[in-house]
């Protein structure tokens, strides 16, 4: 157990798997300087065979990502920052999604893009989005993101080891808060969420950065007596909804908090399931906390004014409580 | 038009690669009427008139080598020594199929014959066979990989990124564009400036231009090419020059307002076909006609077998389309 | 009016906008000769100066139509199928969607990205997608996709001359059903959902190919008595929820049926806001019909089981109506 | 190191460039410290080093033109004629900003002047620059479009598709590659095979590699590439070598865990800084030190009076950002 960035802690994660296994392999740009500090060292332990910086080619690189692990390798492709999936987004969407299903099961696709994501930082409308949804719709990919050091070790670990196209993102918002993470053999299962804190009142589901701030909405309602419970999902897909109905079923209210756009976003999809599958049980309609239906704007005070905030975030919950 | 004889290839060889370029041609010959009668579903693109390029690549992979094809794929697969019944039972969309029929004619493919498959988008091939080279060369076994690509093709960006990378790394590859003059229904010059062999120049990558009517020219180009690969020497572009006698898509004149082709060029490039350029080379070596005729009646048999055992397989159960998402689990 | 296939009703709408503005170009890989029709004959009217066939390179051509759009021209990119957008993510989802406003309002943005989408015809995984929800989560695309040929015309219409971003699909399966189409300057305004049927007992909302299922669900319940009222929201962003929600608080039951993949699909979105608007209205949990969380089978029986069909259409209204 | 003079610009003009690129240099310069200090919210990157290609940029180009640039796109933004004031005030987020402040220092632009914008996206302005083209090409006035982007940008396979397209339809595009020797914290010559500039051989596109700190060589080699265009004779890619004497992004030293450039490399080129250089060519010319004096206090006073402008706006009202998604409506 040691006291940690969310950075360092993928960091360990990718020098433990890199010399567990030496099909491992690690590429992208500026992947050996490592502008994030998450894959730094790497080049240094394993060498420049395995750690490789790349040209600016995200098309081809993310294409070359699938055919080497569908012939052996298990390759992880670095993409810095989540917008720059959009260049590459035919070998994630049409290829990396679909492969081992078009072929009927014939290879296996253990493979990682990774990259950071989310807004929060001025870093523009191209550095910013938040895309879980979309790859979470395209059916053919896991996708995880962590909201603790200890979780993005775990996660990045079990998603090196298996066998299927894992997307892992980080938020922007979390590569500097410390946490404690256990040391070696340390795996998160992929599809399993987390009850970050237990509550009987309100479900808020938070996914990423957005973790951080349903646990301050949760300190802030603790004063009114009111018991917030908050899951964070891990991984989006696959989901899990069990954990996520079963704390419905106790609560009977629900608020989803998500960085993403609102309109067929994460926290619509977590809501929709809620409401079909928890009618019975839902004593208020389901609040969905998104990012508004805009691009991320660039100057603090409009960037503050899109995504979710704490007092969003507590408003949607008391909202929840006033109904019924 | 006559071979180029100057290669040392022996007549069992040449009498093989016939036999293969002969089932191609069948297979494919009877997939397009299957197609046109409806009853397969889906497109249908036929490589019939580009035969050679298929068996001359064929020839000279080993095991442990990878190719990536493109939509018109069929020939590919069975020229890398595919099994036509898995073949004809996948475009049938049979559970028996090569992928259980979730994939069809566009994605045929098996991965244990480095088949890395057919692909329906075009240029996204060359993106996976750079993966498998990158396999290849960590591996150390002087295996090689092979992306073919058409003319049309060529102007994917990918391909650019192809080349610098694959240079950039010397990894084992060997690009192999397929220039059929047509990218659907548009002649690629309309579409293309300059040519596609040159555009490696800028890459330090060498280069040919190729007959690829000439099963035994085309052979020599990847042979050297596939040589220099395996002897970590990095990638070559090879331009095989071919036409498809056949419509771009099986379907094509139940929509299209009339013909697109010049009928001189299809005439022109039926002069060249492969196969009788081959069938005369041998019969030049000395081979018997009747023999050559013994092949023809070995392919059609195995051709009747494949479609036979297609017709005879069964639907995929719909509850297999739930499966194979995911590696370990059922979705 | 005439009656026509949607192809020809799309074309009538391209030939008019062409000749009534120059700025109007259309460009993409064989539009002269015309795969589906839909662009044949504008060549010859209009010139090669403004229908243009193109070289295989979406990425530029995507990228092209946004300089275009943003320097006075009012092109459209027609990309043949839907999954060849992904080739052109980038320029769709960096550049299109953000543009206009990372500028801070300083450009139009009048484009039109067309393109075939959706399965049911063999066309295997990477011709089949359903792609709308990606698109409406990016935030700064208008998403429409027409369910008749008038509307095809109409909507068409309607976004060649929208001053934005204008995506517009067309179901796979709908080319070749007649309707009627009324006769020159016919508009359907972006942004208004259709009643394409009254009812007044379940809402079902349908989207593009699904309202054909949903129309015939309609028939088969309206034996049993049942009254389904049937909308089509045409536009899905900006989505007209007035309409929707109008008649959820008639009916009380609702089913959403969509083409696209359930998780994050715009069925999800629609069951979103529907369980957080009208949850006092609510009789019963808003049911989802939708493409399973797959990439789309070849083969016929595969397809058929994981695309929506007339059947789970019909049983999933008949569930709405057991519950409370 | 000393200019290629033999160029017939007149003196005046030289000054007017002059004063361009001191602009330039200051307002980064300042933009630098802000942005250490905290000031400025988001990533910020400069171009001090690489002024002259802006300026022999914006001395070729006429209304009507347009010019897409990249994520270090200040230089290009004043370069081009961008007001100061604005620029600086949307660095600083402000509502007066020329983006209202939701764009930010890599997505600056100023429409009405022709510059469609920074971009974040590493090669997607050649996309936009081969629209503009397009509409310059529609339009037939003699207009013209122009593509800045970096050496690591032309590994970017957009790049060869517009190389294409471009030559294809003879687009009146200029290519203008900035090539600094680094994307990023990577030497591009670890990430490229081959010259730059000779890959549009292939495309029939002329191309010539240009010292781009030589502002008069710059302008030759834009003036004639730009009469190209506007004669409907096609593209023309530039490659001009220059260097970024400041780093990637300034806050690099805050994450990074060393230095990665050598340091005689800086040194060898601050030898050819592009302002001392046309320094050296005014004085020769005759023009006075005093004069040339007058010109940097000049620059100076602007410089202080964006800054102020910039540090007096309001930032923007929090519901701004619900605006200008669509063009018509709120949102
Ligand atoms: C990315 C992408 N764009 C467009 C298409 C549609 N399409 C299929 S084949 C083809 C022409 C390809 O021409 P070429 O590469 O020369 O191959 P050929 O069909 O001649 O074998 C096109 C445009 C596609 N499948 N993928
Ligand atoms: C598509 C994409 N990939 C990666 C990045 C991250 N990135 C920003 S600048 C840069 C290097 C660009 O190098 P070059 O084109 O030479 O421009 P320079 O920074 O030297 O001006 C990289 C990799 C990006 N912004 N966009
Ligand atoms: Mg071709
Ligand atoms: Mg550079």
């Amino acid at each position: 157990m040691a006291r940690m960035r969310m950075t360092q802690a993928i960091n360990q994660a990718l020098h433990e798997e890199m010399a567990r296994d030496e099909r491992v392999i690690l590429f992208g740009e500026d992947v050996r300087i490592s502008i994030f500090a998450d894959t730094r060292g790497l080049a240094e332990e394993f060498g420049s065979d395995r750690v490789l910086d790349t040209p600016l080619s995200e098309a081809l690189l993310a294409g070359m990502t699938v055919g080497a692990a569908a012939t052996g390798l298990r390759p992880i492709f670095h993409l810095m920052f989540g917008n720059f999936f959009y260049t590459a987004w035919d070998a994630i969407a049409n290829q990396a999604a679909k492969f081992r299903y078009m072929t009927g099961g014939q290879v296996t696709m253990p493979l990682v893009f990774m990259a950071v994501f989310g807004g929060g930082r001025s870093q523009g409308a191209q550095h910013s989005d938040t895309m879980h949804s979309m790859l979470v719709n395209l059916g053919g990919l896991k996708v995880v993101t962590p909201a603790t050091p200890a979780d993005a070790k775990g996660l990045m670990k079990a998603a090196i080891r298996d066998d299927n196209p894992v997307v892992f993102l980080q938020s922007a918002g979390r590569g500097g808060d410390l946490g404690e993470v256990p040391d070696g053999d340390w795996i998160v299962p992929l599809g399993q969420a987390d009850v970050k804190r237990q509550g009987e009142d309100v479900t808020v589901i938070a996914i990423g950065a957005m973790v951080r701030l349903a646990m301050r909405a949760a300190d802030v309602l603790a004063k009114d007596g009111v018991g917030v419970e908050v899951i964070d999902p891990r991984t989006l897909r696959p989901l899990d909804t069990d954990t996520i109905l079963r704390s419905v079923r106790k609560t009977g209210r629900v608020v989803v908090v998500d960085e993403g756009r609102l309109s067929c976003g994460m926290a619509s999809e977590i809501a929709a399931i809620v409401a079909e599958h928890e009618f019975e049980s839902l004593k208020a309609p389901v609040r969905r906390v998104a990012a508004a239906d805009v691009p991320i704007p660039f100057s603090p005070p409009l960037e503050r004014e899109v995504l979710p905030s704490e007092d969003r975030v507590v408003s949607a919950i008391r909202s929840t409580l006033t109904k019924r | 038009m006559s071979l180029n004889t100057t290669s040392a290839v022996g007549t069992e060889t040449l009498i093989d690669w016939y036999r293969r370029m002969q089932l191609i041609r069948h297979v494919e010959d009877r997939l397009g009427a299957a197609s046109k009668t409806g009853e397969l579903p889906g497109p249908v693109h036929l490589s019939i008139g580009q035969e050679a390029i298929a068996v001359a690549v064929g020839a000279c992979m080993r095991p442990g080598d990878w190719a990536t094809s493109t939509h018109r794929g069929h020939g590919h697969y069975l020229g890398l020594g595919g099994d036509p019944n898995l073949l004809v039972a996948e475009i049938y969309g049979r559970a028996t199929g090569a992928c259980g029929g979730k994939g069809g004619s566009m994605h045929v493919a098996d991965i244990s014959r480095g088949i890395l498959g057919a692909n329906g988008i075009v240029g996204a091939g060359i993106g996976l066979a750079t993966g498998a080279a990158l396999t290849a060369k960590q591996r150390k076994a002087g295996n090689i990989a092979i992306a073919f690509f058409g003319d049309g093709g060529a102007n994917e960006g990918i391909f650019f990124e192809a080349m610098n990378l694959s240079a950039l790394w010397s990894l084992p590859l060997i690009f192999v564009c397929e220039n059929n003059g047509w990218s659907e229904f548009v002649s690629t010059a309309s579409i293309t400036v300059g040519s596609i062999a040159e555009r490696s120049a800028a890459f330090g990558i060498p280069h040919s231009e190729v007959d690829g009517n000439d099963v035994l020219a085309a052979h020599d180009a990847v042979s050297s090419a596939a040589a220099r690969a395996r002897a970590g020497n990095g990638p070559t572009l090879l331009e095989m020059m071919t036409y498809r006698t056949r419509g771009h898509v099986e379907s094509e004149q139940t929509f299209l307002p009339g013909p697109y082709r010049p009928p001189e060029e299809l005439a022109m490039w039926q002069k060249r076909d492969p196969i009788d350029r081959l069938h005369a080379v041998l019969r030049e070596n000395g081979v018997e006609e009747s023999a050559l005729n013994a092949i023809v009646e070995e392919v059609i048999t195995v051709t009747n077998a494949a479609f036979q055992f297609a017709i005879d397989s069964p639907l995929p159960e719909p509850e297999a389309a739930l499966r194979d998402v995911f590696a370990g689990e059922r979705n």
